[in-house]
């Protein structure tokens, strides 16, 4: 599976930013077996980033354990809106993805 | 997506992602170990003070392994990252997040459980380490035909 | 936990046992439910609607869903209902499929080859599913009632959930008939009662996120009869399109906020 | 008590016009199709099918007697003790397979006895539809009238209750003889887990 999309919102609260990204991964663990009963390869994001106006303020390594499709919630100091956020991962296949969404 | 589209994506991939992986590596020795002690000892860490500071919100039960919601959170001043061991899955550890300056010690996020386990959640604050665990049960869900 | 730990040995313990069990487990899908990857399906569903199709290589833009060709916003909420050029009522898949034949001159036989997918491959009409429905949430659910069609579809639909049928015997009430019951540690929803159906249509379609699936109301009464051992429902068949009539119809007056998230 | 039983008729009855259980079933004729090893013959109800829809589950007490003797009539018992193995009455009550059309012919079914009943107090995720069966051997004791009593409701639920949800599965084919022995262990035998 090529990269598929990703979706993000990112709220300004009080004080704070609720940063909520989804991503399409099949998050494979190499323990699970297809229909024909082979066993289909690991296939997982190792790497995610978030930043801030091009700043990068989480960096994430992950394994094989975060859920198919995975859903993350981050919280962010302050924020204003109109602040870019760029969400970007990397898996163990070299694929990766991005995407972007201003602060509202 | 065209030939064209294809070739840029890779390119992009090639030229913007290289920064990317070199910036934050994936710890293969702490991610490939099999048990808790062992992918604590690949991220370096030798012990943890129990803390409840650092608070995992997690359902007690959860009905489907494969996908187990947990918020994951610490009070303890100078946070700088937050790890997810699940102590009974064949690869215990499951996720480090490390937050810069701008980011608040705090994650949302599922994961699998092969089987009801304690997920345990080490913060890091000022080289030292905090630690906090708690059971989830997985149980079968729906009529299981 | 201690006191669910008691519970094991203490049988006095077993009432607040349970009771714990089902409250951590509501617990448990209220957290799932807030972390949705569903809405990932709609921009994929969107791009299969604009995609040119068929031998006569067209999009669906001109599909009439019922609030004229090409409208999305709010159709979905007002279906099923009864379509004048098909004769009969419909809902949002059988209306799919309606449009696949009459737009985009593809075969009945062609268009339902793969009506239900698999997590790495949705199907055509749950992703269009995923984006229409998506262009309904904030609107109120009001099916079609007024026409004859549509109230002996309602008719129909209420008397197959209470049809007893199959190897096990079961109708739709076995399982949805009775408050507070549930199958292993799913609470059912007795839907035949407003107030239990309205949620629950208000949040199909939706993703599974046991089986990381987007799934539909057509792939839930298919599911169902599987599992009370009856032979295969056809997609988009009377059957299948009485019985979501008479649910959305039995929760008309909800606010739609799908797609949802399911166990 | 005997107004909310009218009130409960009442409500039971389907209006004038509705569908009759027969055109229900033509609909479902047309409307259905063969798949794996389900045929067409599983929307023909039997009569026990049509009287339940018909009464919405409340059949007349004295045609409810005597359809139950007739059910009575499919249970076969077997020779011998019908106490099996609980821990294969376990396995069975765990495993919610069998007779769906995508389930193989030849595979063993189970009893999807968790879906509906408490039984072990290890599984936690058990259903609620059927009554709790924690501790049923441990109260009733496994003398043979017992074994009988639950050899013949596994069997066939509709012998002693003609609108009970639950399905008759010695007499659809789900379980084997072999099987519900192993069930009625698992509910009477002392070291089963129910009774502990």
């Amino acid at each position: 599976m090529a990269a598929g999309p990703m979706k993000m919102r990112a709220i300004l609260g009080a004080g704070f930013t609720d940063v909520r990204v989804l991503m399409n991964h099949p998050m494979e663990t190499g323990q699970r077996k297809d229909a024909e009963g082979k066993l289909v390869p690991m296939h997982f994001i190792q790497n995610l980033t978030v930043k801030v106006n091009g700043k990068t303020v989480v960096d994430a390594q992950i394994s094989q354990a975060v859920s198919r499709n995975p859903v993350f919630s981050f919280r962010l100091k302050g924020g204003a809106k109109g602040d870019k956020i760029e969400v970007s991962w990397l898996d163990n296949h070299g694929e990766s993805n991005s995407t972007e969404a201003a602060v509202a | 997506m065209n030939r064209l589209r294809r070739a840029l994506v890779a390119a992009l991939a090639l030229t913007l992602v290289r920064p990317l992986a070199a910036l934050a590596a994936w710890n293969k020795e702490a991610f490939g170990a099999k048990s808790p002690g062992d992918a604590l000892k690949g991220l370096g860490i030798a012990n943890a003070t129990a803390s409840n500071e650092v608070t995992i919100d997690a359902p007690q039960i959860a009905e489907n392994g494969a996908v187990v919601p947990v918020e994951i959170s610490s009070a303890i001043a100078g946070t700088t990252a937050l790890i997810v061991v699940i102590e009974k899955n064949p690869f215990p550890l499951a996720a480090r997040f490390d937050f810069k300056d701008g980011a608040l010690p705090f994650v949302k996020v599922n994961v699998k459980m092969g089987e009801t386990s304690d997920i345990r959640v080490l913060a890091e604050a000022g080289g030292k380490y905090y630690s906090a665990t708690k059971e989830v049960k997985v149980t079968i869900g729906g009529c299981g035909g | 936990m201690k006191l669910l730990a008691l519970g094991f040995i203490a049988a006095l313990a077993a009432p607040a046992q349970a009771q714990d069990a089902a409250k951590e487990i509501q617990r448990y899908r209220q957290m799932v439910a807030e972390g949705s990857p569903a809405e990932l399906f709609e921009s994929e569903g969107e791009a299969l609607w604009k995609k040119p199709q068929g031998p006569k290589n067209a999009s669906l833009e001109r599909c009439d869903l019922g609030e004229g060709p090409g409208v999305l916003k709010g159709a979905y909420a007002h279906l099923p209902r009864y379509f004048k050029d098909a004769d009969r009522v419909m809902d949002l898949e059988t209306r799919l499929l309606h449009c696949m034949v009459t737009l985009q001159g593809r075969t009945r036989e062609e268009a339902t080859k793969r009506v239900f997918g698999s997590a790495d491959r949705l199907s055509e009409f749950e992703s269009l599913s995923a984006y229409i429905a998506g262009q309904s949430r904030g609107a109120k659910i009001e099916p079609g009632t007024a026409h004859p069609k549509e109230k002996a579809a309602y008719e129909l639909g209420r008397a197959l959930y209470f049809q007893r049928v199959g190897a096990w015997d079961f109708s739709c009430a076995s399982c949805h008939g009775d408050e507070h019951k549930r199958i292993r540690m799913q609470e059912l929803p007795v839907l035949q009662k407003p107030e239990a159906a309205r949620p629950v249509i208000a949040s199909w379609p939706a993703y599974r996120v046991s089986t990381s699936q987007f799934i539909t109301l057509q792939w839930r009464m298919n599911d169902c009869y599987r599992q009370m051992r009856t032979p295969e429902p056809t997609f988009g068949s009377e059957t299948t399109v009485a019985l979501i009539h008479f649910l959305t119809v039995t929760a008309r007056g909800e606010t739609y906020g799908g797609p949802g998230n399911k166990r | 008590m005997s107004r909310l039983a009218l009130l409960l008729v009442l409500v039971a009855l389907p209006a004038l016009g509705d569908p009759t259980p027969q055109d229900v079933q033509q609909v479902m004729q047309r409307d259905f199709h063969p798949r794996g090893q389900v045929g067409m013959d599983r929307v023909v109800q039997d009569g026990v099918q049509r009287v339940c829809t018909e009464t919405r589950d409340r059949p007349p007490p004295e045609l409810a007697k005597a359809l139950e003797a007739d059910q009575m009539k499919t249970v076969v018992y077997p020779q011998g003790s019908l106490i099996g193995d609980w821990k294969r009455g376990e396995a069975i009550a765990q495993s919610g397979r069998g007779l769906t059309w995508n389930d193989k012919p030849g595979e063993p079914a189970g009893g999807s006895c968790y879906n509906c009943h408490e039984l072990s107090p290890r599984e936690l995720s058990h259903g609620t539809i059927g009554p709790s069966l924690r501790g049923f051997g441990k109260a009733r004791g496994a003398a043979p009238e017992v074994q009988r009593y639950v050899y013949g409701k596994i069997y066939n639920a509709k012998a002693y209750n003609l609108c009970s949800q639950m399905p008759r599965l010695g007499a659809s084919g789900t379980l084997t003889p072999e099987q519900i022995k192993d069930l009625v262990a698992l509910l009477l035998d002392p070291g089963s887990p129910v009774n502990q």
